[in-house]
């Protein structure tokens, strides 16, 4: 399919949609940037995975949704979180593991899910969103919702099978999803070209019976634009939509990956088409004040810096909940 | 009573169930038609294809589904056809379903019921014919169910489908057509984790379950006719189990035999003798036993298969092995 | 992609390689409608899956394979392990469960193989045989063989994972796999067409990254000159081609299944594009003797007989073989 | 001896057998990137991108192309990276590599090595920590491994890449860095199904394997420094397992304990347990225990994480209760 150019015209001339859609991708950035400090100063165990220079996409995507619509994510899942709606510092207790965090610490990054506002949780398995998204728009239709639901994965999972099965069953079944393929190029320390065959993951999902369009997930104008577009089709009944999205992660797999094998040149040249930055330039050179913008970033600081002063501080989950959330029939007891 | 097959007697539980909750649907291979074996017979016409869904064949995406239905409130009853298959779709079950409501610290409800028509049928063959139920209790997170009649087939299904847990319901296929009979009226749910107390006797315990206990309970009254009274504890539910019916009647056997369909060797028999044991102490029992098929695949000539099926004449003979 | 319309010119003049195709399909019939009437006699036991109508795509692909050349087969698999060279008589022990089976009466109709012809076996898994397919074919090329794979499935397998995984594997590797899907409109007791979206098979291959061709399967011609051409484009280390056959099932799913859903007429418009009955045409338009081709049926009558009854009186295996050929550490004895 | 890690004695292994048989190859994501945890370093430099096959993320295919590898007389180690991820590839795993010789007639030689690091790993949670070794031991036409140290990983990786059975390798990952060594020069087979006597003592036998070894000796170390000695046995294998060597360690201590880090319900312990009572009988042992995890998914935060987790102060006191 064309790509679509997103131009910041088309996007309307909503100066306050255009400010909160870069106030959640810095709000994502730091967010990770300050996640990624704890993890260096040891405060957060376990795998946790950033998405610098991925910020666009799920703010544009999720600009679109209603708080009643559902999001499957993955293992690179703060932004999904947090563009869905999900409360930072209660994100932060998660990261940590503490009392109070999304999942009473049972999950960590890699499972934050906040079903108030519909993130039906990040995945630790490549692909395992999928089914369970082309499900819960199967269970909204039944329900007679016109709620949607956004499925977000990385181009990795595009070469698993659930990627096939479940783009056949959101088409054939015309259930209201939005797929989304955050294509960073590259899949833990493999570069997804070199294992990934034919014209990439927005040419199987048209041959699957999946619209897809093919559009740089560095502008966040562009990513808004077409969410909004497709999230209306699909809301109106017309089954499911996709967008592929071009991107670049600046970081490793993990926050212990230093992608050596990387050119560093790559990185760097990556790094010139932020997403924040560019957003940033337009949103000057229509006039909105620096002083503002700059505001935004440390409101986000304070913010991410009491989510992380708050979790760090706060207490481990009591030894009894362990034993808790197993299952109600044969639970056992500590 | 009313007489019935226990094939049937499943049909009726979900269709109660169905008609009394507007969130209960089915969605499997070929449901539509009725499925594989008529279990959800003439349901495409009371209740329309979106809530007997005819899938593609993609078990992955049957299980995931059903489990995303139930994380939006619906209450998915997942048809896997045969077990076997379940194997393409164990990332969707061990990875996802059963961990999901823990993962997600309580978020998350995954009112699902996978049922997955397991064990030998008609030289089928090693690749249609597994058990694995034991590896079920072994997983934490879900309910493991495994009736052997239609009655059990019918309530258990009832409280499967009323449960917030996900439940693994093994229906026994080699005994779908066997005769039974269910209660007149409405199906009432039968509790996870009470075993039936199918025969009476001091003599020895049987603990058994699923496509086997016909075998089991003609071995028993070929016993009772020879004088030998055993107590036969049908589990039905594999997890949570009946740990208290089987201490109790130990207490006054002192012996222990377990009889199932699957391979022996780290079956669920195991499980049985190995808290048994530690419950009471070694000296406590006089025998514990275990009679389950051959650590081999299930093979395909008959006289072959048969070899691997615990016929009636070898749980005699294993029974009177234990009170030897 | 185009249809590759198969003119009996086009398939070259070689009236013994007609004949030769001709003979394959009228065996692959007579064996199945043989094994039906034990089946219903009561002399076989299990699953059996007969497969009228589809004899010209084994017959036609196998044409151009040599023996060292591999085969991975499906439920549906008597025709293909014919086409490849097994012996029907071998296959009738199996199908019967008796000593001198291919199997050793251990595997029966769904998992008849003959390793000696390469033929890997049959699979009782929808899709089972496609990453098996192209693991044999990396494994062939990791030994610098110059032997092919084909890959047999139906068109209920294109909706399952593995079709995704697999074609995008062979694609990657450049394998030497023909994919070749056997598309009879149905699954089980499924029409495909109402739970495969997109535009089918042949599109999700290309999009997935292998060339593929859809063509009439009832025309054994046509079969037999694509087979020949991309076999040879295989050989000649240019990667994996898929074929994408359109046929149709006279029959129900197994031999018990009366697909008493399906309209008679549309079996009945079926079964006058007899893919036997065309070749035949062709041949005795070239002038062939009806007379010889009578011969081949009765030889053919002939053989199944003879398998069939020799199979009835042979011997069931050994107990101890119950316990042979599980495996050589920790085996266990009868 | 040579000084290592339990990591670099299991690339050592590979590099040998690669070296030594042209057939031998890797595949699975990232290899030539030298593995998740360096397991593979070098040696796509060494064996280039034919014999170290990085491929995509498709565990289905990785485990059947592996298979069909090995029927055509190849024998590829399958790598899949961590064993929650066998979940996506349990058909090729179980419906075809362990039943294909047998269905087959034995025509078919799947000489695959399965690679699986699996168990708890630094707070992964629980999709990412996973041990059901069990499973497998359940499953006919399959060899499982399961070593404690460098020594063993090393050996049984070369036993396992010349066995012509299927072999499921489970790596203990938390152990990845664990201190050992191994001999110098060619690294030896180590035969399956012996288990190492790790302890010896006459107060109690104490089964094990895997990660939870270590924790085993120290609770060892600590008991015979109060006076109890143990006898501790490694089983390093657990299909085939040294049923011998249990059983001669019972003769003598008539008390068994069996520790390891999976679920304790349906886990191999029970079968240890079941197996031993059958054979010697009730009235020869005193007492038969299993400590293993609770019936709990595997939670994230660490003080949570260790209450599942089998510390050697639980092994002790689980040891002096088996005693009393
Ligand atoms: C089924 C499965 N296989 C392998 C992994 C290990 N793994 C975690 S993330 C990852 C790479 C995923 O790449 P992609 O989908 O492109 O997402 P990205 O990390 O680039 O955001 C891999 C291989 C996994 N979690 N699940
Ligand atoms: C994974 C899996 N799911 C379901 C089945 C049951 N089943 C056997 S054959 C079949 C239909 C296959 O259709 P297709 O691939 O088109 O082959 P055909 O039978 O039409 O030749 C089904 C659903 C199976 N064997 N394996
Ligand atoms: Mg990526
Ligand atoms: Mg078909």
């Amino acid at each position: 399919m064309a790509t679509a150019g997103g131009t910041p015209a088309a996007a309307g001339d909503n100066l306050k949609r255009l400010t909160d859609l870069y106030r959640m991708m810095v709000r994502i950035r730091t967010f990770e940037e300050t996640a990624l400090e704890a993890y260096k100063a040891g405060e957060i165990p376990g795998p946790l995975h950033v998405s610098f220079g991925q910020e666009a996409i799920p703010s544009g995507v999720c600009a679109s949704l209603r708080t009643d619509d559902r999001l499957t994510s993955n293992h690179r899942g703060h932004g999904h979180a947090l563009a869905k709606g999900a409360d930072a510092a209660t994100m932060y207790l998660e990261l940590y593991g503490r009392e109070g965090g999304y999942c009473r610490g049972k999950g960590g990054s890699m499972h934050i899910a906040d079903f108030s506002v519909g993130m039906l949780g990040a995945n630790g398995v490549v692909a395992g969103g999928l089914p369970i998204a082309v499900g819960a728009a199967q269970g909204l239709k039944l329900l007679k919702s016109d709620a949607i639901v956004v499925c977000m994965f990385g181009d990795g999972a595009t070469n698993r099978g659930p990627y096939l099965e479940a783009l056949n069953w959101a088409a054939i079944y015309t259930l209201p999803v939005l797929f989304v393929c955050e294509d960073n190029g590259v899949a833990a320390h493999t570069e997804t070209r070199t294992v990934t065959a034919g014209e990439g993951p927005a040419a199987r999902a048209n041959a699957i019976g999946v619209p897809a369009v093919t559009i740089d997930g560095n502008d966040a104008l562009a990513v808004e634009e077409t969410a909004a577009r497709l999230v209306a089709e699909i809301r109106a009944g017309r089954g499911p939509r996709m967008i592929h999205a071009k991107t670049y992660r600046w970081c490793g797999h993990t926050a212990t990956d230093a992608a050596a094998w990387r050119d560093p040149k790559q990185v760097e040249a990556a790094k010139t088409r932020c997403p924040i930055a560019r957003l940033k330039a337009v949103l000057i050179e229509r006039g909105v004040a620096a002083a503002s913008l700059d505001d935004i970033s440390s409101a986000a600081r304070d913010e991410m810096q009491t989510g992380r002063a708050g979790a760090h501080a706060a207490p481990w989950p009591g030894m009894a909940s362990a034993f808790e959330d197993v299952q109600d029939a044969g639970a056992v007891h500590g | 009573m009313v007489e019935t097959t226990l094939v049937e007697a499943g049909r009726l539980a979900v269709l109660q169930e169905m008609r009394r909750d507007p969130r209960v649907w089915v969605l499997g291979e070929d449901v539509g038609r009725g499925g594989l074996w008529g279990q959800y017979r003439g349901m495409l016409e009371e209740f329309g294809p979106e809530r007997i869904v005819s899938t593609p064949i993609a078990e992955s995406t049957i299980m995931g589904a059903g489990l995303g239905a139930a994380l939006v409130g619906t209450r998915p009853i997942i048809e896997m056809r045969m077990f076997d298959f379940v194997m393409c779709a164990m990332d969707e079950l061990v990875n996802q379903i059963a961990k999901v409501r823990y993962m997600f610290g309580g978020q998350a409800k995954p009112a699902v019921v996978v049922r997955m028509p397991h064990g030998m049928w008609r030289n089928s063959a090693a690749q249609h014919s597994q058990m694995l139920e034991a590896w079920f209790a072994h997983l934490p997170g879900v309910v493991v169910v495994a009736p052997s009649n239609a009655e059990d087939e019918a309530g258990l299904l009832v409280s499967a489908i009323r449960s917030d847990d996900p439940v693994l319901f093994f229906d026994p296929k080699d005994l779908w057509l066997a005769p039974g009979a269910i209660a007149d009226g409405e199906i009432a749910p039968i509790p996870f984790g009470k075993a039936r107390h199918a025969r009476q006797g001091d003599a020895l315990t049987i603990v058994t379950w699923s496509a086997i206990v016909p075998n089991v309970l003609a071995a028993a009254d070929q016993l009772t006719s020879e004088g030998i009274k055993v107590d036969v504890l049908d589990l039905r539910t594999i997890w949570p189990w009946d740990q208290d019916a089987v201490a109790a009647s130990l207490a006054r056997t002192k012996r222990l035999l377990v009889v199932h369909e699957a391979v022996e060797v780290g079956g669920f028999g195991a499980e049985v003798i190995a808290s048994m044991i530690d419950r009471l102490g070694p000296s406590a029992i006089k025998v514990a036993k275990r009679l389950g098929a051959p650590r081999i695949p299930v093979p395909f000539a008959p006289p072959l298969e048969n070899e691997v099926r615990i016929s009636p004449a070898k749980i005699v003979a294993a029974a009177k092995a234990a009170m030897a």
